[in-house]
């Protein structure tokens, strides 16, 4: 067990060092640096900047040293620690992803555990009851929240709301609240403005979870040890509940870690449109303004937490499936 | 024989609604069940068997349907027979487990990978006693020890694909038996099993017989397993029981054709070197294609009269035994 | 309390361009259509010097508590001993209350720089035409047009209690403008024919801008949105350090000189900055910093690069208004970040933003008007006075085919094009009718309009014409679609049109024209980029036409950027024609067109002359830009940037309409510290 | 119906057929009967369709823009005339702006009928190297600002009906060319990685593992951003289609990979394998034809993928860009407030691609079902 997990984790650093090398490399893809950017959003808002100045501004940068020598001054740093500093937000990268970054995890935990909460049921039932009423009734919703995407939904949403209510549902905190210090209310707030954007970005994935528990419990549901669980006298639904289930969580848990990047993806999307104080708008704005240890440290970041993700992910498979467990020591 | 039988199946329909058509997997199957005896029930793959002892228990999975027939069990203190297939679905799991039991083919995927051994064992018995979980531990260990298992109490804690396939078939076997049932069926109990393990489980399965006083159903494909084990005999043919009566009076004397044909296929030490094993001509039919008539006639041999073709032979009883052939009466007109 | 030297300057300023006022404000009541609709209010305003300082001055409660506290020192002393004292549009105000408003993001410091403009030397009124006095209470221009001295305000503090006099302007110009790791290069702003001038202190309360030749615009200068003249919010922000005077006794802790390198180093290293340099930077921005003593009437609390940007009264703010309260009204400014500019939309629709007009989108007028009684909001349409909020900017040398670069440099081929541009459906279209179509050139208002005749020509729809020129172009051969083909290769010419959505849809508009200019046989390819990598493709020319507003050159001397090759920042019309016009001829490549040529020169001329003259050589270099169709013009004068104001009716002494321009600084020059909460 | 199958006659029982039945013929049976499915793959094939047939079934311009016809509402087609007399028409249109509201006002001139031809002459286009101008439905005689609006026009004046036409074809064929790039790298790469094994296999895993734990949209936004803006919209449109599959090309390595692995164990490939086979012959002869089935259901069910990400793409402004005209692009349009507020029929693109995604899915389920009944 030791054994895998260390493999895991060394799988898991090799995977977030590949992520850092592409996060680079994407960010050094554009045409053009930050200074760039810079120079024209100020010509855009009647400033010039002279050639001189933009001369000291890359060299205040490190911009004119090959690229290499640029991502390893950065992996460097990130390694101590130390995530740089955003050229376009003048702060600390940390302090700018700062409450951001929570709040992207927020927002896709909530996500994650609203589509958890309804594929689970939703696919047993479809499994149990295949080619019912309820079957199809639930295949159709889970479609048309794949069909539908998800920024169309958020638009809508943000609009009706503002038209049938009178309010605008932008943003994850109250005005009075987005500034406070963290307190009872605040989190009361919060959780009022949480569960819509939750909603949105849950959909599509909660329908391809119903897909795919659906299809492993159909798959579970016809093995023998099914039969032998009813030959027991178990109740049908004690049967079902106990075995094929549990057989089927399975997949279900290695499935977190693509859910994940799915979520945080989808969760940028979402967030430009409703206007949430996440990283992916913010991710956005770095990428066009080239702000590239902005960009960078954020792909790198929720690259990280992917690889978390993935990592917790095995974790449960581990603790789920005994074959897995007692194979490894 | 004039005791009464602990099961008796009359006349059982089983069928099976497939795209393709309806399949008949049971279409009319008798047979008699009898305190301390096993009745062995025979037949190629797709016979029927294996439906027949899940009708038996109710846990035919959709898309089939037990849709005749009865299933008469006589009740432990000795009242009149009821008819399971009559039997609410809640009344019905209490006789699943403390009245029959079941045992599988494959001891592997029969055990959730997910649960130890001691929890699916005991899980029945807590379902069924009511005892304690640590009773019924206490139990599941003793079990285990019963069926032969070495170091029960570490082995309770195991899971299924920690253990070997003999010791496994083993647990099966404790599992069925944990709350005492009266009927075991045991569906293909060794066919997974090396010669060795299953001489062994088979001589556990006679010795449990004998301790307890169990009726078996013993489903197999192995005239030889049969012939060791069973006192009675159903001979299966595409859902049909083609021959029934006393182990040693169809090895003795098997009357039908395709009974004739089994027998001929068991590989005896008395059988000249080098000579090819006889094999029945032709293969079983597609189960939703039933042939008119007969339904062995196709690959029958003295499939001589012209109703074999179309009209399906009735049950005759003959010298205390039935069969369905026309060799042996019931031809239409003709007087038996 | 102004003393008779200022008197005669401001005076002379006062007297040239008031006639100039009355025209602007009968044009505005003559706009046809767009008044129909009630939104277009009196153009009217604060006026600053609008009374005599009074006698005794009152203070906001909170400050009042603060003085009794001991933590302030009363209001008396605060106030300068020559406080400007403002007129407010309707009556004096009330203290109190939050103006909630709506930035988006980190690079929208204009958002908030645009409120502070009170911190600025020189302004300009709410007309937008005369030049009034702001930090400075007044000017004078030497004759000979080589001096201007500012006069100060006696008394007056920055906003940590600090006295603000001539050494400021002494330390920005020694310590920071002059100091090559802070200001890399000097700017033209303070050149004259082609020399460096001085910035010199007379005494206390008196500066001095000394240059080696004529250089009459300079009191615009300083009243303009320049470098200079921009004010310390907006100069010394978003990485620049212009604006004049910098508040030394603070700013001296951060520079080398007042300490060593080393320990600038060492105390940059310890906050977290790379060098001494960057820490400077931030430190004297006020969108970052909330320490830094500023002279405008609010001050940041939580700076611009958090989710919100907050700013809260300064108690040492040098204005009044004529019953003695010292200004702002309002306590607080909170801007929320919003992540696009449909939430800012919603937001302001639903109520929950105060005064916006910044980001405010005219497409959707309709719905915004549907919405005026729910939001409890009022809606007023401001009108600017640039020509073209979408002009086509042409690039003159363009390199990269040499076949469009030469069609690009002919007149009547841009001629052509303009003429092939149905105006009129743009403006119903996208303006849903409240533009002016027509050329480039500014308002019939601006002293510096060449006449109303130049708003037509070459600038209406005449595909008869266009297609007539450009046959006389030799551009006769067409392709099966109708398209005109290029005479070298025989393939379909293909102008390419880029165009960013940002204060417009522009894209939209690039798509429309390309639609109207198959009557004409030109292919229209509509390059839609991201605003950064669009300006990065005009630094290298690399462009046929630019889609953009022409704002700003309303008043050309201030703001040539989008009008001629004059702007190193930009090389929308060829960056080596402007390196050529910034080095005097030293770099760069002299453009061909005789034209061009002429335009510069006159343009170069005007800085030494008096304003009367300047006035006309801008009549006479629009008359070249529009004949020569430089930039082609299609419909302006319009609410579209930033002139559709959502007020709350809670709000007092909101003018009917302001003057929305650059220089202007929208909304600045209506006085938001004078704006107050009724109830 | 399908009578082709039939083609081996009534002398052939139904068992029989089944019997000697073709494992794609079984697959297809399976299929025929799951009636959603039957109805999707209907529904797949009329859009497809409608791609080919884009600029036919167009009846305007999809290009053209005209103030006069700006935010127009759907208009009805009238099949009779006021006397009863069948002569399909439009109402000639009016429309002015409210000058308080600023809403633009259409007023039916109910004096003007202009009468609808069928098969009947248009604008003109190209298709297959054709130029015709012939359209299903035209106006007869047009004036300026006439057209057959059914569902409505855009803020520029354009039908959205025919540029909906285009949008589908763009969207669905952007769909087709990035299925099957990445089905060529799905096939080749999770192919190799299952033959080979080894260090081979453990790089692409590695490689797949990666590409999959990254946030997508960041990597589009990377790439898309990282496209010089001077290309023209074919060679955007191209590119676009290639940084989606190259993203999307993992999952079908990892069905190829797994469907490879277990067929590798089944006996009768080891037979081909015994049989000396090369292993060429095995994969195309033997291996391949015996999952065909599971690609064509994991491809039915990666197309609504690729139109989705299309679509997200361009609804950030990094996908398509105007001109070209692709779903993504016309909801791109209708996701603004004033679009929401005055001009709701612009959404009229979501309902294809909900449609269409809807399909697929559907389509792709009941291939999957009916390739693999137990799998």
């Amino acid at each position: 067990m030791i054994n895998f997990i260390t493999r895991r984790l060394l799988l898991g650093v090799l995977t977030v060092w590949m992520i850092s090398v592409l996060s680079f490399a994407i960010i050094q893809l554009p045409p053009g640096d930050f200074v760039d950017a810079y120079v024209a959003n100020l010509a855009a808002s009647g400033s010039s900047v002279s050639a001189d100045e933009a001369a000291a501004l890359r060299k205040l940068y490190g911009l004119g040293q090959p690229i290499y020598i640029q991502y390893g001054k950065w992996i460097t740093r990130i390694i101590t620690g130390d995530l740089g500093e955003s050229m376009e937000w003048r702060r600390p990268v940390t302090e700018v992803i700062g409450d951001r970054i929570w709040m992207t995890l927020l927002l896709s935990f909530a996500a994650l555990i609203l589509t958890w909460g309804l594929a689970l049921p939703i696919g047993i039932y479809s499994a149990v009851r295949q080619y019912s009423f309820g079957d199809y009734l639930f295949t159709l919703i889970g479609f048309i929240g794949i069909a539908v995407p998800n920024f169309l939904l958020a638009l809508i949403i943000l609009y009706t709301a503002f038209k049938v209510f009178g309010l605008s549902v932008g943003g994850l905190f109250s005005a009075e609240y987005a500034l406070a210090p963290w307190s009872w209310d605040k989190v009361k707030d919060l959780a009022w403005h949480l569960p819509l954007p939750a909603i949105i970005l849950a959909l599509s994935g909660t329908a391809q979870l119903i897909r795919i528990m659906r299809a492993n419990l159909l798959d579970e549901l016809r093995r023998p040890y099914v039969v032998t669980a009813r030959a027991k006298g178990l109740s049908e639904w004690r049967t079902i509940l106990k075995y094929p289930v549990r057989a089927a969580l399975n997949p279900f848990a290695s499935n977190m870690a693509y859910l994940f990047p799915l979520l945080i993806s989808g969760s940028v999307i979402i967030s430009i449109v409703l206007g949430l104080p996440t990283v992916g708008p913010l991710l956005v704005k770095a990428l066009i303004a080239q702000d590239m240890f902005l960009a960078g440290s954020i792909v790198l970041l929720l690259g990280v937490l992917t690889v978390i993700g993935t990592f917790i992910s095995d974790l449960v498979l581990m603790w789920v499936d005994p074959r897995l467990r007692h194979q490894m020591d | 024989m004039a005791e009464t039988p602990i099961l008796s199946v009359r006349n059982l329909h089983t069928e099976f609604a497939a795209p393709e058509g309806t399949v008949h997997a049971v279409d009319g199957v008798s047979f008699d069940v009898f305190k301390g005896r096993t009745l062995g029930v025979v037949g190629e793959s797709g016979c029927g068997k294996s439906v027949t002892a899940r009708s038996i228990l109710g846990i035919v999975e959709r898309p089939g349907r037990v849709t005749g027939g009865e299933i008469l069990l006589q009740p432990a203190d000795g009242g009149t027979p009821v008819d399971l297939l009559k039997m609410s679905p809640w009344d019905m799991r209490a006789v699943r487990g403390p009245e029959i039991a079941l045992v599988f083919q494959e001891p592997m995927a029969s055990f959730s990978q997910y649960y130890t051994i001691g929890n699916q064992i005991m899980e029945g018995i807590r379902l069924h006693m009511g005892l304690s979980a640590k009773a019924a531990r206490a139990r599941a260990i003793d079990l285990l020890d019963m069926v032969g298992v070495p170091q029960p109490a570490r082995r309770v804690d195991e899971y299924p694909f920690q253990l070997s396939g003999g010791l496994r078939q083993r647990v099966m076997i404790a599992m069925a038996l944990s709350c005492d049932p009266r009927v075991l069926i045991a569906d293909e109990p060794t066919t997974a099993l090396d010669v060795t393990t299953q001489a062994q489980i088979l001589d556990l399965l006679r010795e449990l017989q004998q301790k307890r006083g169990l009726a078996i159903i013993l489903i197999t494909h192995d005239m030889g397993v049969i012939a060791e084990m069973a006192h009675d005999v159903a001979v299966m043919y595409l859902g049909r029981a083609v021959e029934t009566g006393a182990v040693k009076d169809i090895f003795a004397a098997p009357q039908h054709p395709y009974t004739r044909a089994l027998l001929r296929s068991i590989p005896t030490v008395m059988a000249k070197p080098r000579t090819r094993l006889p094999t029945i001509e032709g293969s079983i039919p597609q189960p939703f294609n039933r042939p008119v008539g007969c339904a062995y006639h196709p690959r029958c041999t003295e499939a001589v009269f012209a109703a074999c073709r179309t009209e399906p032979p009735p049950e005759v009883g003959v010298a205390g035994r039935n069969v369905r052939c026309y060799l042996h009466g019931g031809l239409p007109g003709a007087r038996a | 309390m102004t003393t008779r030297r200022t008197f005669l300057g401001y005076a002379s300023a006062m007297a040239a361009a008031t006639p100039a006022a009355s025209a602007w404000a009968q044009a505005v009541q003559a706009t046809g259509s767009v008044t129909q609709s009630g939104l277009v209010g009196k153009l009217e305003g604060p006026i600053p010097g609008g009374g005599p300082t009074p006698a005794k001055f009152k203070e906001a409660p909170q400050l009042a508590e603060l003085v009794k506290a001991g933590k302030l020192p009363p209001v008396e002393q605060r106030v300068p001993a020559e406080p400007m004292v403002i007129k407010p549009v309707e009556s004096t105000g009330k203290y109190g209350g939050t103006w909630r408003r709506a930035f988006i993001g980190p690079s929208d410091g204009e958002n908030g720089n645009r409120i502070m403009a009170s911190d600025k030397l020189l302004f300009w009124d709410f007309t937008g035409s005369k030049i009034v006095p702001c930090v400075a209470k007044g000017y004078e221009l030497s004759a000979d047009g080589k001096t201007t001295t500012l006069f100060l305000r006696k008394g007056m503090k920055w906003g940590d209690g600090h006295p603000f006099n001539a050494d400021d302007f002494v330390f920005w110009y020694e310590e920071m403008y002059l100091n090559k790791d802070i200001v890399p290069a000097p700017i033209a702003d303070m050149s004259a024919g082609g020399k460096p001038g001085k910035l010199v202190k007379i005494d206390e309360t008196t500066v001095q801008f000394q240059f080696a030749n004529p250089y009459f615009l300079f009191p615009s200068m300083l009243a303009g949105d320049t470098l200079i003249g921009g004010g310390q919010a907006t100069r010394q922000s978003a990485g620049n350090s212009y604006a004049a005077y910098a508040p030394a006794h603070y700013l001296k802790q951060f520079l080398p000189k007042f300490s060593s390198e080393a320990e600038v180093n060492a105390k940059a290293k310890a906050a977290g900055y790379e060098s001494w340099i960057r820490m400077f930077h931030v430190k004297k921005d006020w969108e970052l910093n909330p320490d830094l003593p500023t002279l405008g009437p609010w001050r940041t609390v939580t700076p611009i690069n958090t989710p919100t940007w907050s700013m809260e009264r300064n108690p040492f703010y040098y204005a009044v208004d004529t019953d003695g309260n010292q200004l702002p009204y309002i306590d607080k400014v909170v801007m929320t970040l919003a992540e696009n500019i449909e939430v800012v939309n919603l937001k302001a629709m639903a109520g929950e933003l105060d005064l916006q007009e910044r980001h405010i989108d005219l497409q959707k007028l309709p719905v915004i008007l549907e919405n005026q009684d729910r939001g409890k909001y009022d809606v007023h349409l401001d009108l600017a006075f640039n020509g073209a909020d979408t002009t086509l900017h042409v690039n003159m040398d363009f390199r990269g085919d040499p076949v469009v670069g030469k069609l690009l440099g002919t007149a009547d081929f841009r001629r052509a094009l303009s003429m092939g541009i149905d105006r009129d459906q743009m403006n119903e279209t996208f303006w849903l009718g409240l533009a002016t179509p027509g050329s480039s050139a500014p308002a019939e208002s601006m002293p510096e309009n060449p006449g109303p005749e130049w708003r037509k020509k070459w600038s209406t729809l005449d595909v008869a014409a266009a297609n007539k020129l450009l046959d006389g172009l030799g551009l006769t051969q067409k392709d099966s679609d109708g398209y005109r083909l290029r005479p070298d290769n025989g393939k379909r010419l293909v102008i390419e049109l880029l165009a960013v959505k940002a204060f417009m849809d522009w894209p939209k508009h690039a798509e429309m024209i390309a639609q109207h200019w198959r009557k004409i046989g030109i292919y229209g390819d509509v390059k839609e980029a991201e605003r950064g990598l669009a300006f990065n493709r005009l630094l290298k020319s690399d462009h046929h036409i630019f889609v953009w507003t022409n704002g700003g050159t309303e008043l050309l001397y201030l703001y040539s950027s989008w009008a001629l090759p004059t702007d190193i920042a930009s090389g929308v019309y060829g960056i080596e024609h402007a390196k050529w016009y910034a080095s005097n001829g030293a770099q760069g490549t002299k453009p061909t067109d005789p034209k061009m040529l002429e335009a510069l020169e006159l343009f170069r001329s005007a800085a030494s002359k008096q304003e009367p003259e300047r006035n006309k050589i801008a009549q006479d270099i629009w008359k070249i830009m529009v004949d020569q169709q430089f930039t082609i013009g299609t419909c302006g004068q319009s609410p579209a940037l930033m002139g559709v104001r959502m007020a709350s009716r809670r709000l007092g002494n909101i003018p009917g309409r302001t003057c929305i321009a650059q220089h202007c600084r929208t909304p600045g020059s209506s006085r938001p510290e004078t704006w107050f909460y009724k109830a | 119906m399908f009578s082709f199958l039939r083609a081996k006659g009534p002398a052939l029982s139904k068992a029989e057929r089944y019997a000697q039945a073709t494992q794609l013929q079984l697959t297809w049976w399976r299929f025929r009967r799951h009636r959603l499915a039957m109805i999707s793959g209907i529904v797949v094939a009329l859009f497809y369709v409608i791609a080919i047939g884009a600029d036919f079934l167009a009846t305007t311009d999809p290009h053209a823009t005209d103030s006069r016809t700006s935010y127009i509402t759907p208009q009805p087609i009238h099949f009779f005339e006021d006397d009863g007399s069948f002569r399909p028409h439009v109402s000639g249109l009016k429309g002015v702006r409210d000058p308080k509201t600023f809403k633009l006002i259409y007023t039916v001139d109910p004096n003007r009928h202009v009468p609808v031809d069928f098969l009947a002459t248009g604008y003109e286009y190209s298709f297959l190297g054709i130029t015709t101008t012939r359209h299903l439905f035209a106006l007869r005689d047009p004036q300026r600002g006439d057209g057959i609006f059914i569902l409505g026009t855009d803020q520029l004046g354009r039908d959205v009906w025919s540029r909906l036409m285009v949008a589908t074809r763009v969207s669905l064929t952007i769909g087709l060319v990035g299925v099957t790039i990445s089905l060529f790298l799905g096939v080749l790469l999770g192919g190799i990685s299952a033959l080979y094994g080894g260090w081979v296999d453990t790089v692409i895993q590695r490689t797949i593992e990666v590409i999959r734990s990254m946030p997508t949209i960041p990597l589009w936004l990377g790439l898309a951003a990282a496209l010089p803006n001077d290309w023209s919209v074919t060679a955007v449109y191209f590119s676009i289609t290639i940084i989606i599959s190259l993203l999307a090309w993992t999952d079908l390595a990892r069905v190829v990979r797994g469907k490879f692995l277990s067929l590798r164990e089944e006996e009768f490939v080891m037979a081909a394998e015994l049989a000396g086979a090369s292993t060429g012959r095995i994969i195309f002869r033997h291996m391949l034809p015996s999952f065909m089935s599971h690609i064509i259901a994991a491809v039915s069910l990666a197309l609504p993928a690729m139109i989705i990400s299309e679509t997200s793409l361009s609804f950030l402004g990094l996908g398509l860009r105007p001109p070209a005209i692709s779903w993504g692009i016309l909801l791109q349009d209708a996701q603004s407030i004033q679009s929401l507020a005055l001009a709701p029929w612009l959404l009229a693109a979501a309902v294809p691609v909900i449609l269409v995604i809807l399909a697929f899915n559907f389509l792709g389920d009941g291939l999957r079902d009916a390739a693999d009944p137990y799998g």
